[in-house]
């Protein structure tokens, strides 16, 4: 029984760590091929910015941020 | 004085046994490590405080709700056994925790140099060889850990909170608190665990290796490459898909661009509840019979070997890696790929730093660290697998 | 060896039957759909997502949990089971989605012009009349729908997602796969199923027909309406009551001007969480034997028809109105009443646009719009109170 | 069997569409009766615009920007 | 003709009882306190709205739901159902909110004057004595109340929702409805019932004595205060560590400050979901036979009073602190420790600048107000474990 | 039995005060031991303001603004 546990051990480790480098290393090779095909497919520029909502919203906040300035430098000049 | 009798006999110093006392402080000792000295607070701070209310002597945070005969509920249960036994034990926050980390995820430094997934496979080699530990010790009559024990135990080396939680829940779940303590301690640790190991297996040219820009990623990439993984889960191990189809799933809302209120809500609202209520969940199993035993120290023990094998093997991969190919990698950043996204990948820049203070490492070593993420969610998937088989 | 046996014996690949491969295949068009084609992606993200998931062989995102004889969990259910059951069946998801819509809606344009909530009656005629193709299916054997189905299918001619999912998973939960994504798809190709139908419908001279100014609503106006019609609905019809009054609650936290931080979280965090856990669930009802059989095809035909009717009538009670007022209404804005809130109103907008470019429709058509959710919601509760007794 | 399911889909077709008429007729009904009652009542003038929190919250946004603003552009016409 | 009938008999004026249509008004007058008068609207809004929804005849807002003998959903149960059983029969929403409520309590002005703790003690007086005039009614046959019924009738003199919610929940729920819909509304009368109290008590030059500055408080005091409170509910009354144990928990979230991400989402998408479904899931309490009955007028008059003991005990108190101490307190704050945060605490402020136009007692007032939350879950506790053994 | 009532909530009233006043008179006496500790063991300056993560974002906002605004004064300026 103790053996048996010892021996689930090594089947563990063996089957384990093959599934694991099995499974990453047919994904290096998907992910490549999968980039591949993404760039032929689209002539789209790549974009290395965030996508996220977050930038959206700051570029929102930021233009009527610079409008409210504006405003204010416009006052300023004129006063 | 009957009433005052019963005041008294209900209180805590009256009812509290040595081992509750014990577990307290234990807990408060690691809501001092979180909040005093920062290890992974966001878990350990619900942890530490869910470990001390399961703990109050006579507070029945942890009591089962009971019913009278026709099934109306006589006393509700306590606030601990309903997060426990709602969002730990069906596995649901650990899965929600994964869509709001996949949501967090930028694959961009991944798809730019994709044979960092590699390194994320190696560093899982701690897992397996502490499963191997846990059994010789079971085997040499040391302590007593069943295959399923073993299993979990190993999962600390993955350095990835919700997957330990997740198998541990699953495979043996009495083990729950010793775990999910040692595999947050040791990812709040991996800033003194890994520069030694780094630096041991590694030469000073060696750590001085520039790596060349990553190149842009397109966001055609970025939204196809989850969808790559979920089919190669999908097709080859059904078992870890719970995990990684979250994963990709958070992952996809992110980068899709269309739902971005989904996501937001994702990374923040959703993931901090969930957080929180995980945390306490995970507290509920700090009992002083579970915890206070030998067995946790050897949980203990063999999780910080877990992770110090995890992050050579990821900087020997690194080394063999140069070994075959022309494209040199630091091998630093191998060690990033125990995950403990983004701790290891801001240690692996800093000792960077420290051997050549002009070459950043940072976008480098975040391909291995969310590598490190899959290829510890792969190892969950097949141990659940081959366990549950045993 | 024998693990290699069982690892490949519970991949997917050696699992998968077809139908599972072609229900991915599903789950990836309505994603494509969502991200390039901009379907309503809000709810089809997480619906493609879900097909995806409920169909990986061995994966058991849909697996019913396992109690052993004394009641103790022995293995959990999957994800989408538990969010199947606790949110989808029990009506929950539906229900708090619509309280966050109703949080989202502003009656001004509604109130404004009362009776354009005559044109969202109009446009539920595509309803019934769809219940009627459906049966009329089934009498001639061509498919086989029973009269629960039929009133399930009929729904999606309401254009209003929540509302087809509560009353499908009321009478033919089976079908709740199909008539979502037909529901929501059709919702997406409210640009392009209109248009003609607007345009074949009315004379040039009536697509000019420029309207008044709305009037300004008083906030007193927007706090009393939600009441007005909740007590409208309470005294009338009772089956509607769940539905409206969860709308009628979220409009009034909007309006009344005193809950701003309990609206604004129902209309942020609370209906995105629920959103996506809407979408994940619905997608576990996308199996092969409930999906791929010609009812769906059935059911994909009959909901483009009651989109059609539902378009056309509400263009003709339009025209119909102006036969009988000296107020005259632009009929464009009848096609609004099938909801699909806000596209249908938008796509009025520039149909009206093309005809007459400074004749600006938006916020006249958006008081059909509304008005349309109020009439599915109203047939949804009048069908569900027939249907049940029959 | 089929006769009546026919039948019955001319009933749901018949009572449906009799309620939804009647019920959105009684609501139009209500609606202008309560507009006016609403209107007889309170003397309050009328309201176009947002009512929700948001508009709140971003007049505090901009208050507060405008503030830095005077504190900068104080500054700058003092250096 | 059949339908029609159906229509019509299912219809809410065919079926409605007298006993619902006045519970209905009943909702619409707290909708009208709610948003017209400001009385608490955030609770008070959800419970209205959950009392009309609750009332509408045939809507099942509170149907349980039918199972078959299979252990198969025949019919689901309805949303106010599943709330109520789900959040507050079990405790959970109470005490989700009290993490929250933790979140938000700053305990700085308290650390800086702990004495203020013992002003929250005073206004304790109010419970219990009113607990007494509800056993003395029942003793002279006045109305009918058991000592479980009169002890949750106390607790609406603690002045603090959640706990008044959670303490009735536990020993009558029957009452619920009226507790809490007493509860909220006297504590947003409390501008109104304390000032003449607090007047009568106290002379002029009572009024004018005014307070030193708080000193300041460490960041470190702060992150130990609600461990020690934590610590000392934990040996002395564990029935409080439910309520006192997530208070504290939140508000250490709040302090620790390196958990803010999760603090920020307990103070707000958190507590604002859960307080929807608080006030719904109390709203389902109030039925015509639970509410319309002498006992409701009973507990009104009952919880008035509580009130004015509460702080008048308050105030006496001080003015007693005050012949024993050189420190002199304005007595006025006393009134604040019934707790109503923040309400009561910025009546003593307005009544002291009314007496003195320059002493801001705002700061001084908030550490009886909070300590007026901790007195009022200590007074909860230690309730809930006598009449358990009575 | 009515009188058992009277007296349970007699029981109620004086050991209820009774612990209300016991454990906050506890806490008072513990809380000033815990200051006085905590100040004692660490030299920590003492902050008043609020710790909340609110401040955090509003400084990093204004530090946003404050760029901003930096930027405008300097175009203008330049200009
Ligand atoms: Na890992
Ligand atoms: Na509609
Ligand atoms: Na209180």
């Amino acid at each position: 029984m103790d053996a048996s546990l010892i021996s689930q051990g090594l089947d563990l480790l063996l089957y384990g760590m093959g599934t694991v480098f099995t499974f990453l290393t047919l994904l290096v090779g998907l992910t490549a091929l999968m980039s591949r095909s993404v760039m032929y497919f689209s002539k789209e520029e790549p974009i290395e910015a965030e996508m996220s909502s977050h930038k959206i919203h700051s570029t929102l906040v930021e233009k009527r941020i610079v409008k409210v300035i504006q405003a204010a430098i416009d006052q300023h000049r004129g006063s | 004085m009957e009433n005052l009798i019963s005041l008294w006999a209900s209180s805590g110093l009256a009812q509290i046994a040595l081992g509750q006392a014990v577990m307290m402080l234990v807990g408060f000792v690691l809501l001092y490590l979180a909040i005093s000295r920062g290890f992974e607070p966001l878990l350990l701070v619900p942890i530490g405080f869910g470990t001390v209310l399961a703990n109050i002597p006579g507070a029945g945070f942890d009591a089962a709700p009971v019913y009278d005969a026709l099934g109306h509920l006589e006393s509700p249960g306590g606030l601990l056994y309903y997060i426990y036994h709602a969002g730990i034990e069906t596995g649901l926050f650990p899965l929600i925790i994964f869509m709001g980390v996949g949501a967090m995820t930028d694959f961009g430094p991944l798809l730019a140099n994709p044979k960092t997934l590699l390194l994320g496979a190696a560093a899982q080699v701690g897992i397996f060889t502490t499963v191997l530990g846990a059994v010789a010790m079971s085997h040499f009559g040391i302590l007593d850990f069943s295959i399923r024990d073993a299993a979990s135990i190993g999962i600390i080396g993955g350095a990835d909170g919700p997957t330990a939680i997740f198998v541990t829940s699953k495979l043996s779940p009495d083990l729950l608190g010793a775990i999910a303590v040692a595999a947050y301690s040791y990812m709040a640790l991996v800033p003194i665990i890994q520069p030694p190991i780094m630096k041991a297996l590694t030469t000073d040219a060696e750590r001085q290796i520039a790596m060349v820009q990553l190149r842009p990623v397109s966001k055609a990439e970025r939204i196809v490459f989850p969808l790559t993984l979920l089919v190669l889960v999908a097709m080859l191990l059904p078992d870890a898909a719970p995990l990684l189809g979250m994963f990709c799933f958070g992952n996809l809302m992110r980068e899709c661009g269309v739902v971005n209120r989904l996501s937001d809500t994702t990374q923040n609202a959703l993931i901090n509840v969930v957080t929180i209520f995980l945390g306490l969940g995970v507290g509920s199993k700090m009992s002083a019979e579970k915890f206070l035993n030998p067995e946790t120290m050897g949980i203990l023990a063999l999780g910080a070997v877990a992770f110090c094998i995890g992050t050579a093997s990821g900087v020997l991969m690194a080394k063999l890696m140069n070994l075959l190919s022309k494209d040199k990698v630091n091998p630093l950043i191998g060690a990033a790929g125990v995950s403990a996204v983004p701790m290891a990948a801001r240690v692996a820049n800093k000792v960077g730093l420290e051997a050549n203070p002009h070459n950043f490492l940072l976008m480098h070593a975040m391909g291995p660290n969310v590598a490190g993420v899959i290829g510890s969610a792969v190892a969950a998937g097949v141990m659940i697998n081959l366990v549950s088989g045993m």
